[in-house]
C-alpha cells in the first residue's frame, strides 16, 4: 500500500494549532522592526499583553473594542454567506449611531431606561438597514455591483452627518459639533456598573451593556445561518445562484434580507458607542470599526466563534496597541498601526502558508498510514 | 457668458487632474482582477509609492529617479499580495486590507524617522518634479475663444504623468484586447483550469498580471507626491484607491469604460469642488456637505440608471487549487 | 494480473519492434485519504484505440489526468514511445504529444471558439497575427476530419456537443500524437458519436493513439482495440476487444452480473396530468428557444423526448419546472394551468405535485459546497418535515438523506460528505432519489444516466420505470438514444425547438430516429394525431 | 503634586501642520529648556481621549495637558476625579477649580490676515480653504471675511470645504484643487485653515504664482514670494506657558483667552514676507490690529452664536 496516503489535519491541528503559529510567526516579524528600532520586543510584547489583560481597566478596553468588531464582523459575514461584499459596514455604523442618537434625544427625559433600551436596538437595526436598502434594492434588482455602491454610501454617510451634526443636532451654545448629552436614563449601564449591582468593584472603562447583545447577536446569526430555512436559503442562494432558482428560491428577496439583516448588524456599533460610551451623537465615532470588520469575518471564518476569537485579537491590537504607544516613546501610534497590520498579514492572509510544513509534520509522526479506505 | 466658459474648461481641466490617479489605478486593478486577483490594496500601494517617490526624488533630486522608486515599492507591495494570494491561497481581500494597514503605518513611521517632518517628505525642488508641460502655439491660441483656452488649459499644461495616464489607457486595451498575454489574462481569471490544461502556468501569469498592477499603482502614487504635489503627506492617497476600484467595476472590468467611469468621477468632483458655496435661487445656499456628496450620489444614480449588471471574472478571488 | 510485456506482444500483431506508444509503470495517487490510483500499469501500442471502463471513481480521471500533467503521480514512471518521460505540468504532456480532452471540458465559456483554441499555442505575441493562422490551419483539420464548428461563437451558447468538438480540435490544433478522451460521448447523439468515431478511426488510420474513457461498452466493443478495466483505482484486468463481450466487462467492471436490458411491461395510461400547449420560450435575443410544442402526458406513461442536445429540451424541462417563464402557449399540470398572466416559479410547480431532475447535477441539483444532507432537501427546504416554526430540525435531514442514500444506494452512505465529494454518478443518485421520494405525480427527467456508470444505470432505470408503474406521468429527456428507446413509451422527436415527429417506444428504431433529429426525414404520418390519443 | 508634564494630543497627531503641531513645538522647546522631559499620547479614537488623560493623571503627572475642544468632556471628568491634579485645556472651556482653559481669539487674527488679503488682491477676490467643516474652521473663515470686507467693502470672498471626514485635514491633493479652482474663479490671495491640505494649497499658489497665507504657525518659509503671511495662533506659546509656570509652581487654573491684546493670536511680518507688504498694507493692518484691540472694532465670534453675519 502506498505510503504517501496523507492524513488530513486533525481539526483542532487546523482551526488552532496554525492561527496559533501564524500569530507567533506575525509577532516574530514584529518583534524584528521592533528590535530594528532599538527596542526590546520582549518588553514590547509583555506591555502588549498586559496592557490588554493586565488589570481590570485594561480587560475592558480590550472587550470594549471586542464589542465593536463582533458587531461589524458579523455584519460582513452575514452578507458573504450570500456572496455579497458589505464593505459599507463603517457607514451602516455611523448611521446606526445616528438612530440612536436621535431616538434618546427625543425620548431620554421621557421614557424610563427599559423601555428606552429596546427602542434605541431597534433604531440602531433600523438605521443601519435603511442605509443599506439602497445597495441592496439596486444590487437585487438593478444589478448594480454592491461594492461601488456601499461605498459610495460610506462616503454620503460621512457628509450627512457632518451635516446634521454641525447644522442641525448640534447643541447651541457648545464649540464642538456635538448633540447634548443624553440623560442619565438613556445610558446603556457601564459593565462596571453592572458588576457594581452584584457587589463585584471594579475599574471604570467603556465597556458596556452592549457586549451582551454583541453575544445574542451572534447566537443569534449561528441560529440564523446554519439552523433556519432563511439561513440556508441564503446560503443556498450565495453557493449556487442557477440551484437557488431551481430549488425556487427568490433570490433577490434573500439578497435584500441578507443586506438587511448585515446593515442592522453594523447599527449596533453605533448603539456601543452613542448610548453605550459617549451618551451623545458625535462625529467619526466609527473610527475604522466598519472596515476592520471586513478583516474580523474572514479571519474568523465567516464564523461566529471565529469572529468573537478575531474580535479577541483585535480588541488585544487595539488596547494592547495604545499601552505600547503609551508606554514607549518610540512606540509612535502608526507604529502600532503597521504591527496591527503585520498580524492582519499572517494570520489572515498567510493562513494556510505554513499549513504544509505541520501536515508534513503530521505525517511524519504517523506511525505505520494504514491504507486508505476507498469511495464508490 | 465669458466667465461661465472660464468655469467650463477650469472644471474640465480640474477633471483630467483629478481622474491621473484615478486612472492610473483603474487600470492597475484591471490588470490585477482580469487575472483572478482581488486587489483592494490599491489605495495602499499608491500611497506607500507616494511617500517613497517624494523621498527618492527628494534624495537625489530626480522626478524620474523618484518615478522608479515608487515603482519598486508598489511592484514589491504587489509581489507581497501575490505570494498571499498566489502561492499561499490566502485571502485576497484580508491581504489588501493588511496592506493597506500596515502601508498607512509605516510611511509615517519611516517619514519621521528619515525626514523628521513628522511624517511629511521636504517639500520639493521644483525640477524634483513633474511640471506642466505647455504646448506650442498654446499661448498664441488661446485667443480663440473656447477652443483657444480649451487647448491652452484641457489639452496642454499638465504634467507628463497626466499624458501618460491616458496612454497608459490605450495600451491597456491593446494589451488586454490584442495581445497573446491579454488573451491568457482574460482565460486566467474566467477559468485557471483551461489556462492550465493549455500549458500555461497559472501562477506565474497571475504573478506577472499582479506586478502590472504595481507598476501602474506605483505611477498613481508618484503622481500625488512628486507631481500633482511637491511632497508626501500622511494618507494623502485619501481614499481614491478605493474610488478607482469602484470605477473600474463602473467599468465592468473594461479599460475604456472605466476610464470613462474615473473621468466622469473627477468630472463631478471638479464641478462640485466649484459649487461650493453657490446660492440657489429659491433654496438659498446648498449645504457644502451636500454638494460635497453630490458625486458620490451621482455615481449610484449613474449606476443604477444607465449601467446593467455588471459581471466579474468568474475565477475572481476564488485561488487556484487542483486537489479540491 | 497480466504482466506489461505478455501484454503488448498480444497486442501488437504487426510491427514488433516498435515500442508502445504509452507505458505507464506504478503510477500511484492519493488525494488526501482516497488512493485514487493505486500501482497502476498500463501499455498501449501506438495506433490503437485502447478503451478504459471502470465503476465511477474507479481512478480513470485520475490516472488520465496524470497521463497529462494535470495532476502529479505519487509515485511511477511514464514512458512515451519507449522514452521514460517527466510529465510535471500539461506543458511536458503537450510537449510529448499528448492531447486530452477531460470530462469536464476545460474552456473559457465567454471566449470565442477560436480564442479558446489558439489558448496556449498562439503563433506569436500578437493576436492578429495567431488569428489568422489558426484560422487556415482549422479550416483544413475541420475539413480533414469533418469537425465543424462556428469558429467565431461563443462557447458557453454551444451546445455541449459542439463544445466538446472544440475540446477535439483543441487537441489536434496542438498536434496530438496521443489523443485522450474521458467520456467523451456522455453527452452526444447518435449521430455525433458515429461522427465522432468516424473522426477516431482516421486518426488512429494515421498513427495517433488515442485513449477511451466510457461507461458505454457498446462503444468499447465498436471501437476499441484493447481495454482495461478498472476498479478501486487498480486495473483489474486488460482485454483484447475482439476476445471478450459486454457482459464480461460490466461483469468485471461491478464485479458482479448486470443485465443490460431493463424488461418492462405495458404503459396503461390514465388520467392527464401533463398538457401542454403550444408552448414557447423566448430568449433574451428573442430567439424562439422552445417554439409552440404540444403535447399530453398521461398517468402511468414515459414519454421521452430524443433530439440532438441544443434542439430546446433544456429550455422545455427548465419551463415546466418553473425555472424559465413561458413566453406563449400555456400547460395544465395537474388542473392548474401555467401560462405568462399565471407564471410559477419552481417552488410552486413542486407544491403542484410535479419532481424535477436538472440535466445538469452541478450547476442546478445541488450545492457542491453543502454536504450530503442539506443537498438532500434543496427545493423540498420549506417542508415543515424539515421544520419547526423558527429552528430547522437537522436530525430529521439527517434521516431523511439516509434514507435516500439507502434505497438509492448512494455510496459513499454519508449525509455529512461534502456534495461535491461524491463522483458524478453518486450525485446524480442522490438528486433522483430525491425527486423521487414523494412519490411525484408529474416527474421531469433531464439525463438521467449522463456519465454514470452501468450498474448504477441499471439501478436508475429500474427505478424510473418502477414509478411509471405507480401511476406517475413521467417527461424523459435524454440525448442516450437506446436509453430513451428502451424507457420511452411514446417518444418526441425534437429539432429547433419545434416537435418534429413521434414514434411509440416499441416500434423506434435508432436510424429513423437519428434522421428524424436531424430533421432529415420528411413529417411522417406517425405524428401527433395519435399524440393526444 | 511635584512637577511631571503630560500632554494628550488629539486626533490630528503631533504632526497635524496646526495646532496639535503648534503644541508639540512649543513643549519640545520647553523640553530642550529646561531639560525636563514630558510624558505624551496620540489619540487614536474617540474613546482614548479620557483614558489617556485618565491615565495620565493615575501615572502622577501633573499638569496633564489637552488639546483641541473635543477633549473637553474627557477632562472635565477626570479633572473631578483627580482633584489635585492640574490640568490645562488648549480651544476648550472647562470650568473645574483645577483646570486652565486657554481658548483664542482665531477671529482677530483671521480678521487681520483677511485685511491684508483683501489689499493685496488686484482681482477683488479672495478665497478660504478650510479642512473639515465644523464651528472652530467657520470661526477663522467669518473672521477672515470680516477683515477682507473691512479693507475693501466690495470684496468677494469665495470658501471652501475640503470634506467631512479626518481625511480633510490630509488631503494636499484635494486642497490643491479646491485652490486651483478657486484661482480659476479669479480668486488670487488664498487663505488656508486646513492642517496637512494646507501644505496642497500654498504649493498650488506657488505654482500658479499667486499669494497664500498660513495659518497657526509661521509658514511663511514654506513658499517665500507667495507666501503672503501667515496667521498665527500661538498654541506653542500658550503650551509652552503652561509647563513653565508649573514648572515655577504658578499653574493659575480659570479662563485664558488669548487676543490680539495678549498676543496670542497675530500675523507674520518676517524676510521672506516682507517684500510682499507694502507699507500701506501694513499700516492698515496695525490699524486695524489697534482698533480692536481698543475695541473700536468687534469682530465677530461665529462660535458665540453660529453665526456669520457682520
Ligand atoms: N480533485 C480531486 N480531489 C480529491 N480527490 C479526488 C479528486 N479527483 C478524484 N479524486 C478521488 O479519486 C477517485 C477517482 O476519481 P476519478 O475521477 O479518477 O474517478 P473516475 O474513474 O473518473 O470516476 P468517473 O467514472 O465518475 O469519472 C475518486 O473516488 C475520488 O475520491
Ligand atoms: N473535492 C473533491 N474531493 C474529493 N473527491 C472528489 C472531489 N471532487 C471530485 N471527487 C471525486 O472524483 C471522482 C470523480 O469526480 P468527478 O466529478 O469526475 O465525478 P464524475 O467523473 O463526474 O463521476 P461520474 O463518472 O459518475 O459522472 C468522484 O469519485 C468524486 O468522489
Ligand atoms: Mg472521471
Ligand atoms: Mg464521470
Amino acid at each position: 500500500m502506498s505510503t504517501k496516503v496523507k492524513k488530513p489535519l486533525p481539526v483542532w491541528a487546523d482551526v488552532a494549532l496554525i492561527p496559533l503559529i501564524n500569530i507567533l510567526l506575525a509577532l516574530f516579524v514584529a518583534g524584528l522592526i521592533v528590535l530594528a528600532i532599538g527596542e526590546d520586543p520582549f518588553e514590547a510584547l509583555e506591555i502588549l499583553i498586559l496592557g490588554a489583560f493586565g488589570y481590570e481597566e485594561s480587560l475592558g478596553y480590550t472587550l470594549y473594542y471586542t464589542t465593536n468588531f463582533i458587531f461589524t464582523g458579523l455584519a460582513v459575514a452575514v452578507a458573504f454567506h450570500a456572496s455579497l461584499f458589505n464593505i459599507g459596514g463603517e457607514g451602516q455604523a455611523y448611521i446606526g449611531g445616528l438612530g440612536v442618537g436621535l431616538i434618546l434625544l427625543a425620548l431620554d427625559g421621557i421614557l424610563p431606561f427599559w423601555m428606552l433600551l429596546p427602542l434605541a436596538i431597534m433604531a440602531a437595526a433600523l438605521f443601519g438597514t435603511a442605509w443599506v436598502a439602497v445597495p441592496a434594492y439596486l444590487q437585487a434588482y438593478r444589478g448594480s455591483h454592491i461594492v461601488i455602491t456601499t461605498i459610495m454610501f460610506n462616503f454620503i454617510a460621512y457628509f450627512l452627518m457632518n451635516y446634521l451634526l454641525v447644522d442641525v443636532i448640534k447643541a447651541p451654545a457648545q464649540m464642538s459639533p456635538e448633540s447634548r448629552v443624553f440623560a442619565d436614563n438613556a445610558h446603556m449601564p457601564f459593565m462596571h456598573e453592572i458588576l457594581g449591582w452584584f457587589g463585584i468593584e471594579t475599574a471604570a472603562t467603556p465597556l458596556n451593556g452592549s457586549l451582551f447583545w454583541a453575544v445574542v447577536c451572534c447566537i443569534f446569526v449561528w441560529i440564523f445561518i446554519w439552523r433556519t430555512r432563511w439561513g440556508y436559503m441564503l446560503r443556498t442562494v450565495g453557493q449556487n445562484e442557477s440551484a437557488a432558482q431551481y430549488a425556487g428560491i427568490d433570490s433577490r428577496k434573500i439578497v435584500m434580507v441578507a443586506l438587511g439583516i448585515s446593515g442592522a448588524l453594523a447599527g449596533f456599533v453605533g448603539m456601543n458607542e452613542v448610548m453605550g460610551v459617549h451618551h451623545k451623537v458625535l462625529l467619526n465615532f466609527v473610527a475604522g470599526y466598519g472596515f476592520t470588520g471586513i478583516a474580523v469575518s474572514l479571519m474568523g471564518r465567516n464564523h461566529p466563534v471565529g469572529i468573537v476569537l478575531a474580535s479577541l485579537l483585535f480588541g488585544i491590537l487595539y488596547q494592547g496597541g495604545a499601552e505600547l504607544a503609551f508606554e514607549i516613546p518610540a512606540f509612535s501610534r502608526e507604529f502600532v498601526v503597521a504591527i496591527q497590520g503585520l498580524i492582519i498579514l499572517f494570520c489572515g492572509a498567510l493562513t494556510y502558508m505554513c499549513k504544509p510544513w505541520i501536515e508534513g509534520l503530521f505525517y511524519m509522526l504517523q506511525s505505520d498510514p494504514k491504507p486508505a479506505e476507498k469511495e464508490a | 457668458m465669458e466667465d461661465l466658459i472660464n468655469i467650463a474648461i477650469s472644471t474640465l481641466a480640474g477633471t483630467v487632474r483629478v481622474s491621473t490617479p484615478l486612472i492610473l489605478c483603474a487600470m492597475a486593478g484591471l490588470f490585477s482582477e482580469r487575472s483572478g486577483i482581488i486587489d483592494i490594496s490599491l489605495e495602499g500601494k499608491m500611497l506607500a509609492a507616494a511617500f517613497v517617490a517624494a523621498g527618492v526624488a527628494y534624495v537625489t533630486g530626480s522626478a524620474w529617479v523618484g518615478l522608479g522608486g515608487g515603482i519598486l515599492i508598489a511592484v514589491g507591495l504587489s509581489l507581497l499580495h501575490g505570494f498571499a494570494c498566489i502561492t499561499h491561497n490566502g485571502n485576497h481581500v484580508v491581504s489588501g486590507v493588511a496592506i493597506n494597514i500596515l502601508v498607512s503605518g509605516l510611511t509615517v513611521v519611516l517619514g519621521v524617522v528619515w525626514f523628521h517632518q513628522g511624517g511629511q517628505t521636504p517639500t520639493l525642488p521644483q525640477e524634483a518634479r513633474f511640471l506642466p508641460i505647455h504646448f506650442p502655439l498654446a499661448e498664441t491660441l488661446s485667443e480663440i475663444p473656447v477652443i483657444g483656452p480649451f487647448y491652452a488649459k484641457v489639452i496642454s499644461g499638465h504634467n507628463l504623468l497626466v499624458y501618460l495616464a491616458f496612454a497608459l489607457v490605450a495600451v491597456t486595451s491593446w494589451v488586454v484586447y490584442k495581445t497573446r498575454f491579454g488573451l491568457r489574462l482574460r482565460a486566467v481569471g474566467e477559468n485557471p483550469n483551461a489556462v492550465d490544461t493549455a500549458g500555461i502556468s497559472v501562477t506565474f501569469l497571475r504573478y506577472r498580471a499582479v506586478m502590472i498592477c504595481g507598476i501602474l499603482t506605483g505611477i498613481a502614487g508618484t503622481y500625488l507626491s512628486v507631481a500633482q504635489n511637491a511632497s508626501f503627506v500622511r494618507e494623502m492617497s485619501a481614499g481614491q484607491g478605493y474610488i478607482a476600484l469602484a470605477a473600474m467595476i463602473f467599468g465592468k472590468w473594461r479599460p475604456v469604460p472605466a476610464m470613462l467611469a474615473c473621468l466622469m468621477f473627477g468630472f463631478l468632483d471638479a464641478v462640485s469642488i466649484r459649487l461650493q458655496g453657490v446660492v440657489l435661487p429659491g433654496i438659498g445656499e446648498v449645504p457644502v456637505q451636500f454638494i460635497q456628496a453630490l458625486p458620490y450620489i451621482l455615481t449610484v444614480v449613474l449606476l443604477a440608471g444607465f449601467i446593467g449588471k455588471a459581471i466579474a471574472p468568474k475565477a475572481i478571488g476564488v485561488p487556484y487549487v487542483k486537489e479540491r | 494480473m497480466a504482466n506489461t510485456e505478455t501484454l503488448v506482444e498480444m497486442v501488437q500483431p504487426e510491427s514488433e519492434s516498435s515500442p508502445a506508444a504509452i507505458n505507464l509503470r506504478g503510477i500511484s495517487k492519493a488525494f488526501g485519504p482516497v488512493q485514487a490510483n493505486d500501482d497502476v500499469n498500463l501499455s498501449v501500442p501506438k495506433g490503437t484505440i485502447h478503451g478504459i471502463v471502470g465503476e465511477n471513481g474507479a481512478g480513470k480521471s485520475t490516472l488520465m489526468s496524470i497521463l497529462y500533467g494535470f495532476y502529479e503521480a505519487d509515485r511511477g514512471d511514464i514512458y512515451i514511445s519507449g522514452k521514460k518521460t517527466k510529465i510535471k505540468n500539461s506543458t511536458d504532456a503537450i510537449k510529448a504529444g499528448i492531447g486530452m480532452v477531460h470530462q469536464h471540458f476545460m474552456l473559457v465559456d465567454n471566449f470565442t471558439v477560436l480564442e479558446n483554441i489558439m489558448l496556449g499555442a498562439e503563433s506569436g505575441a500578437m493576436l492578429s497575427g495567431s488569428i489568422a493562422a489558426a484560422r487556415t490551419e482549422l479550416e483544413r483539420l475541420e475539413r480533414e476530419y469533418g469537425l465543424f464548428v462556428n469558429l467565431d461563437a461563443i462557447t458557453e451558447e454551444l451546445p455541449v456537443g459542439e463544445q466538446q468538438r472544440v475540446e477535439i480540435l483543441k487537441a489536434l490544433y496542438r498536434g496530438a500524437e496521443i489523443l485522450i478522451l474521458d467520456e467523451p460521448t456522455g453527452v452526444l447523439t447518435p449521430q455525433e458519436t458515429d461522427q465522432l468515431f468516424k473522426i477516431l478511426d482516421s486518426l488512429r488510420s494515421q498513427g495517433v493513439t488515442v485513449i477511451l474513457i466510457t461507461h458505454k461498452l457498446r462503444e468499447i466493443m465498436a471501437i476499441t482495440n484493447n481495454v482495461s478495466i478498472m476498479r478501486q483505482g487498480k486495473i483489474v484486468a486488460d482485454r483484447k476487444t475482439s476476445e471478450t463481450n459486454r457482459e464480461e466487462l460490466a461483469e468485471l467492471m461491478v464485479g458482479r452480473k448486470v443485465r443490460i436490458e431493463i424488461d418492462k411491461d405495458d404503459p396503461n395510461p390514465q388520467a392527464m396530468l401533463l398538457d401542454v400547449d403550444n408552448l414557447t420560450v423566448t430568449d433574451s435575443q428573442g430567439i424562439d428557444r422552445l417554439d409552440h410544442v404540444s403535447f399530453g402526458i398521461r398517468a402511468g406513461e414515459i414519454v421521452g423526448i430524443a433530439g440532438v442536445s441544443g434542439n430546446g429540451q433544456s429550455e422545455l424541462l427548465e419551463a415546466l419546472s418553473g425555472i424559465q417563464p413561458v413566453s406563449e402557449g400555456s400547460f395544465v399540470l395537474n388542473g392548474v394551468t401555467v401560462n405568462a398572466n399565471n407564471p410559477k416559479d419552481a417552488a410552486e410547480i413542486r407544491d403542484l405535485g410535479c419532481a424535477h431532475v436538472p440535466e445538469d447535477r452541478l450547476r442546478l441539483g445541488l450545492v457542491k459546497t453543502f454536504n450530503a444532507a442539506e443537498s438532500s432537501i434543496l427545493g423540498y427546504h420549506l417542508d415543515p418535515a424539515y421544520n419547526g416554526r423558527i429552528l430547522t430540525k437537522p436530525d430529521a435531514i439527517r434521516n431523511h438523506c439516509a434514507d435516500l442514500m439507502e434505497s438509492f444506494d448512494v455510496r459513499p452512505r454519508d449525509p455529512s460528505l461534502k456534495s461535491a465529494n461524491f463522483s458524478g454518478g453518486n450525485q446524480q443518485k442522490l438528486i433522483l432519489a430525491r425527486e423521487m421520494k414523494d412519490k411525484p405525480s408529474v416527474l421531469l427527467v433531464g439525463q438521467p444516466t449522463r456519465g454514470v456508470d452501468i450498474g448504477a444505470i441499471e439501478f436508475i432505470h429500474k427505478q424510473i420505470v418502477a414509478m411509471r408503474d405507480e401511476g406517475s406521468a413521467i417527461l424523459l429527456v435524454s440525448v442516450e438514444l437506446d436509453e430513451v428507446m428502451s424507457l420511452a413509451d411514446r417518444i418526441l422527436v425534437m429539432f429547433e425547438g419545434r416537435i418534429v415527429g413521434e414514434v411509440s417506444g416499441k416500434d423506434a428504431d435508432e436510424k429513423t430516429l437519428g434522421l428524424m433529429m436531424a430533421n432529415a426525414l420528411p413529417r411522417n404520418n406517425k405524428q401527433k394525431q395519435e399524440g393526444q390519443a | 503634586g511635584d512637577f511631571k508634564p503630560a500632554v494628550v494630543f488629539d486626533m490630528g497627531g503631533k504632526f497635524d501642520k496646526s495646532f496639535n503641531e503648534g503644541v508639540y513645538n512649543g513643549v519640545e522647546r520647553f523640553k530642550s529648556e529646561a531639560g525636563t522631559k514630558y510624558r505624551e499620547f496620540e489619540v487614536t479614537n474617540e474613546t482614548q481621549r479620557e483614558q489617556a488623560i485618565r491615565k495620565m493623571a493615575q501615572r502622577g503627572s501633573n499638569p496633564v495637558l489637552g488639546i483641541g475642544f473635543a477633549q473637553g468632556p474627557a477632562i472635565e471628568k477626570v479633572a473631578t476625579e483627580f482633584p489635585d491634579t492640574n490640568f490645562a485645556i488648549i480651544d476648550m472651556v472647562v470650568d473645574k477649580p483645577n483646570v486652565q482653559s486657554i481658548v483664542f481669539k482665531e477671529h482677530e487674527g483671521s480678521f487681520l490676515v483677511g485685511v491684508l488679503a483683501a489689499m493685496a488682491s488686484k482681482s477683488g477676490k479672495v478665497g478660504f480653504v478650510g479642512g473639515m467643516d465644523i464651528p472652530l474652521i467657520r470661526k477663522f473663515a467669518c473672521g477672515f471675511a470680516q477683515g477682507a470686507k473691512h479693507a475693501n467693502a466690495d470684496v468677494e470672498v469665495i470658501q471652501n470645504m475640503t470634506g467631512s471626514t479626518p481625511s480633510a485635514w490630509n488631503d494636499p491633493g484635494r486642497g490643491a484643487e479646491l485652490t486651483k479652482g478657486q484661482f480659476d474663479r479669479g480668486v488670487d490671495v488664498v487663505f488656508a485653515a486646513a492642517g496637512g491640505t494646507g501644505i496642497g494649497v500654498y504649493q498650488a499658489a506657488a505654482d500658479a504664482g499667486k499669494y497664500a497665507i498660513g495659518v497657526d504657525s509661521n509658514q511663511n518659509h514654506l513658499h517665500p514670494g507667495t507666501m503672503l503671511t501667515s496667521m498665527l495662533k500661538r498654541v506653542d506659546v500658550a503650551a509652552y506657558n503652561v509647563f513653565k509656570s508649573s514648572s515655577e509652581g504658578k499653574f493659575v487654573p480659570g479662563m485664558n483667552v488669548l487676543g490680539l491684546a495678549e498676543g496670542g493670536v497675530g500675523w507674520a511680518l518676517d524676510e521672506h514676507n516682507e517684500k510682499l507688504i507694502s507699507a500701506e498694507m501694513k499700516a492698515a493692518v496695525d490699524q486695524a490690529e489697534a482698533d480692536i484691540i481698543a475695541g473700536k472694532i468687534v469682530v465677530q465670534d461665529y462660535m458665540s452664536d453660529n453665526k456669520c453675519d457682520y
